[in-house]
């Protein structure tokens, strides 16, 4: 089954070995931004999680950082 | 530029940063180098390596960890993130976590567990070992033209990091 | 560039009425040095004793071990901006007095360790238990500043070293060993058909108790330089670095340096060894960045297609040697890295701070982290007090009987990273 | 004179009983039971078991230090000098019982330790480094092999042998490094590699960096409003209260939690447990981590099927690459089973 790595730092993703990464946003909030309101925090991490779903969707034939 | 120095050093508390950022309390040496790493987290660089070159957490209660903010520096942006992404120096992470690798692997001493003598040399080498980072950040020795301080040492603060025994 | 060394060996030590070498023997005009050292006004006092492979005795703490050499041709002398001038060494001939040690010992800070047994279990460790020791004890007085007291005992050391083999220079030597070094233009031509080599040889920089000189420079305040070997041998590199006795390289280690005789060894016959790259090992990021860059940038003006490169210390020295090594490796130059491991007492934990992909050649000098139990020596030289810090678990423990459980870290060039030792260690 | 061992077995193979009997209180018998007969004959008259230990799995497991104790009072009480446990194949708890007592043994009365089991039991991940592991067949079929490669190394151990390489003598590395003394310094060595790399000649390294695996990339989605979807982290959530007590750092362990009916994870329902990083945000709010939140609008607008109702955490910070590797191939079975068709994993 595809896995897609939500990941703060990409090179440490590839260096692991994921094949479909999807930058996030910092390390102690990977999928959030607590300076925006609660609705912006949600918008911003439904962006995320949908680029994640296009990317389980998508083929890949190596690492690919959406 | 902007820097934070963070220090469980007493000696550092007699000195003068001008303009810096200071985080200069009694804690142990791994609190210290937490409040660092959060600080790499949030997008910050590390001026010097988080390590000593001889000495193991077990060796040397004091540690003192200075880090700069600037956009202007050198980060390794991760150019694919999105636009509220902190951009994380990745040397400086690495190496923060490295560290902190290594401070698991034997008990962290503590200042209060070390012999008076033992403590006033362990601070005077911090100091010395910090002293081409500090002066590249710009530090004009101020408060070390007598010499190295007189050593009061102070009692330990209650360890807030997630990962350190008292 | 070519040096003869002229190596009279030494078998024995003792005190007499004249400095001089007799049959092997090394006899010291004990006042005559001790008077010669006390000329410096930082010092309080100093003691000189004896120190034999097999006896009961241990040395501790040991700042710096130094080859006594002196300078028979050549022009400047051994030593080059400490003894001799600031001019180019490496050259003519040099007098080596082989299997003399002296070892400065004395307490500069607590914890600092730095034992030498000359016999019992330990003494296997350390390549100091088999040669013949000249241990000065010293003390600097109360009001000279922690910086001048490290400068004092290490310039203490270099001056007793020479003034040894000064007064036995025209003693005659049993071997003469040469070595040439040839104008980069001629090196660059000699053996076609040889893979070029170089040594990156790194050089603890961090600070006080922490340092290396280069020519009476402070290591840390210069780029990475080309040296000739021969200079190496002229002690053109001097250790200031006094804590983490197992893997610092003290000044003997330099002088004797093994990798640099393990590539000559090899130079001609199956690698043209052309070159040996300085560099440092400093605090600050950025240092460690242009360091390791400027290195790799010389090996490959150098165009060496491969070169051993060694550590010192660890910790943050691990970083340099990463650097060292992917820089390098990425540059089309085969790597064989020389270090030593912290694995912890149980041999279970990471053995360095760093590491990286591109590190497939790896020779370790051994876990520095393993404990050792040495029996109680019937005479203790330098600083027995230090014993105390010992006991306070820093390096070890002090147990009723006298014996001492430490780790390996404690005893002198027990790791060294130079290759000296035939200490290793693998994966069980 | 012969050396003397003692030898620890469970309640099946101490003839108690089966699972019913897990619960069975520690027993000394002296001499061979079970499998101690044959290691008492494998060892050949050079060693003897002079003392059978019996003790039900779960017992062992819920009461190691207590266990351990008694192996320990029992070892000196015989004058032993080694302890063998097992052979425990691929029982878990078994397993986890002979890794406990050989680790623990070794550590409090510094004899040696030998047990035996599958590779892939979790004694031998969590053991191995305190102990040596012979790898054994997945049930007792393997007995007949396991028990003459136990008492070889037990014999080398007791003779104070130098050990060759894992491979050579027939365990599982232990990860530990042990100091020796080569023939050649390190220096001479050092030249030796760099002939044998320049001439692309293989050479052995004297240690080995850390290295990571790759996977070939799996198909895509093509229906993700039927999908089922996974979530698993390394980010550290975990309920509040942490109630498996994963570690701050170096996870000895993964969580399993259930999160049929929630939509939505907050300050006082959920935190992490993850002491890598600053763990304020993440506590406030556990969806900045884990996005149950968001995936649950997801499943009610028909965008994924649906979000599966277990997710998987840990902690990555300090994890052992072979640990975070093992937990990594279960985890990935059980979604396996459970028709989980994706998987989107979190990191911090």
């Amino acid at each position: 089954m595809p896995v897609v790595h939500m990941a703060s730092i990409v090179p440490i993703s590839q260096s692991v070995g994921a094949n479909r990464i999807i930058p996030t946003v910092a390390i102690p909030y990977p999928l959030g931004n607590p300076t925006l309101s609660p609705a912006e925090e949600k918008k911003l991490r439904r962006g995320l999680v949908e680029k994640a779903l296009k990317a389980l969707g998508a083929d890949v034939t190596e690492q690919t950082v959406f | 530029m902007v820097f934070v120095l963070f220090s469980n050093n007493p000696l550092m508390r007699v000195l003068r940063f001008p303009g810096w950022e200071l985080g200069l309390t009694p804690v142990s040496s791994l609190d210290v180098l937490l409040a660092g790493r959060n600080r790499v987290h949030a997008g910050w660089q590390l001026l010097h390596h988080p390590l000593y070159g001889n000495y193991r957490p077990h060796q040397q209660p004091y540690r003192s960890l200075l880090l700069q903010n600037s956009t202007a520096s050198t980060i390794q942006a991760n150019t694919q993130a999105t636009t509220q992404q902190a951009q994380v120096n990745l040397t400086s992470l690495h190496l923060v976590e490295e560290a902190l690798g290594i401070y698991q692997t034997a008990p962290v001493l503590l200042p209060h567990q070390a012999p008076h003598s033992f403590l006033r040399d362990c601070a005077t080498i911090d100091l010395e070992l910090m002293r081409l980072p500090l002066a590249q950040a710009g530090w004009a020795e101020l408060g070390l033209e007598g010499g190295i301080p007189p050593f009061l040492p102070d009692t330990l603060l209650p360890c807030t990091g997630g990962n350190c025994e008292a | 560039m070519k040096l003869e060394l002229h190596k009279a060996p030494v078998r024995s030590l003792r005190f007499g009425p004249q400095t001089t070498l007799e049959n092997d023997v090394l006899v010291i005009n004990q006042q005559e040095l001790q008077a010669l050292l006390l000329e410096d006004p930082r010092l309080a006092a100093v003691t000189v004793d004896l120190a034999h492979p097999g006896e009961s005795i241990r040395i501790m703490p040991v700042k710096d071990a130094v080859e006594p050499r002196c300078k028979l041709s050549g022009g400047n002398e051994v030593f080059p901006g400490f003894i001799g001038g600031v001019e180019t060494v490496g050259q003519g001939a040099t007098f080596v007095l082989e299997g003399a040690t002296v070892l400065t010992t004395g307490r500069l800070v607590a914890p600092q360790e730095g034992i030498v047994d000359m016999s019992g279990p330990g003494a296997a460790y350390t390549p100091f238990s088999s040669t013949c020791n000249i241990v000065l004890g010293l003390t600097p007085r109360e009001d000279v500043t922690l910086h001048e007291a490290e400068a004092t005992c290490r310039m203490v050391g270099l001056k007793a070293a020479h003034y040894l083999a000064c007064r036995c220079k025209a003693a005659k030597a049993a071997r003469v060993e040469h070595y040439a070094f040839p104008p980069l233009a001629e090196a660059m031509a000699a053996h076609p058909g040889l893979p070029k080599v170089a040594y990156i040889y790194m050089l603890q920089s961090q600070g006080l108790l922490h340092d290396t000189w280069v020519y009476g420079v402070d290591a840390k305040k210069t780029l990475p330089t080309l040296i000739s070997p021969t200079e190496i041998m002229d002690g053109a590199v001097i250790s200031g670095n006094c804590v983490s006795a197992c893997d610092k390289n003290n000044t003997y280690v330099h002088q004797n340096n093994p990798i640099i005789k393990a590539l000559y060894a090899r130079h001609g016959k199956e690698i043209n060894f052309v070159g040996v790259i300085l560099t440092n090992e400093n605090v600050t990021l950025a240092d460690k960045q242009r360091s390791s860059s400027y290195a790799v940038k010389l090996a490959s003006m150098l165009g060496v297609t491969a070169a051993v490169i060694s550590e010192e210390g660890f910790g943050n020295p691990d970083a340099d040697l990463v650097l060292n090594c992917v820089k390098a490796e990425s540059a089309g130059i085969k790597t064989v890295l020389v270090t030593d491991e912290y694995a912890g007492a149980n041999g279970a934990s990471q053995s360095l701070a760093d590491s990286c992909p591109e590190g497939t050649a790896v020779v370790t000098a051994g876990n520095a982290n393993a404990t050792i139990v040495l029996p109680p020596m019937a005479k203790v030289l330098g600083d027995p007090a230090q014993a105390d810090v010992i006991a306070g678990g820093f390096f070890g423990s002090l147990r009723a009987d006298g014996s001492m459980e430490v780790e390996l870290q404690a005893i002198l060039g027990a790791t060294n990273e130079l290759g000296f030792n035939k200490i290793g260690a693998y994966t069980i | 004179m012969a050396y003397r061992v003692i030898h620890y077995i469970n309640q099946f193979f101490g003839g108690v009983g089966g699972e019913e009997m897990a619960d069975h209180k520690p027993e000394v018998r002296v001499g061979q039971a079970g499998p101690a007969m044959a290691l008492h004959a494998a060892l050949k008259g050079e060693a003897e078991v002079v003392a059978t230990i019996v003790c039900g799995d779960n017992y062992c497991v819920a009461n190691q230090k207590e266990v351990a104790a008694l192996v320990a009072t029992t070892v000196k009480k015989y004058k032993a000098d080694a302890l063998v446990a097992g052979p425990a194949f691929n029982a878990g708890r078994y397993g986890m019982a002979c890794g406990t007592v050989c680790a623990a043994i070794g550590e409090a009365c510094g004899i040696p330790t030998v047990t035996a089991m599958f590779p892939e039991n979790p004694g031998v991940e969590l053991y191995k480094a305190g102990t040596y592991i012979i790898p054994a067949a997945d049930s007792a079929r393997g007995m007949g092999q396991a028990i003459p490669a136990m008492a070889a190394l037990l014999l080398k151990l007791l003779r104070k042998e130098a050990l060759q390489s894992p491979e050579a003598e027939g365990y599982i590395e232990r990860g530990v490094r042990v100091n020796m003394f080569y023939e050649k310094p390190g220096a001479e060595r050092a030249v030796d590699m760099l002939l044998l790399k320049l001439a692309g000649k293989p050479f052995t390294t004297e240690y080995k960096m850390p290295v990571f695996d790759r996977v070939t990339p799996r198909p895509g989605i093509t229906n993700m409003a039927g999908a089922t979807i996974a979530l698993v982290t390394s980010g550290g959530i975990v309920p509040k209260g942490n109630p498996d007590h994963i570690a701050a750092s170096s996870a000895r362990s993964y969580g399993e939690y259930d999160i049929a009916g929630v939509n939505d994870l907050t300050d006082t329902t959920y935190q992490t447990a993850h002491g890598g990083y600053d763990q304020t945000f993440a506590n406030q709010d556990a969806d900045r981590v884990l996005p149950v939140d968001v995936l649950r609008d997801l499943e009610r607008e028909k965008k994924i099927g649906k979000l599966h109702h277990l997710f998987y955490s840990t902690v990555g910070n300090g994890t052992a690459v072979a640990s975070a590797k093992k937990w990594g191939e279960e985890i990935g079975q059980k979604l396996k089973e459970a028709n989980v068709q994706a998987v989107i994993l979190t990191s911090t």
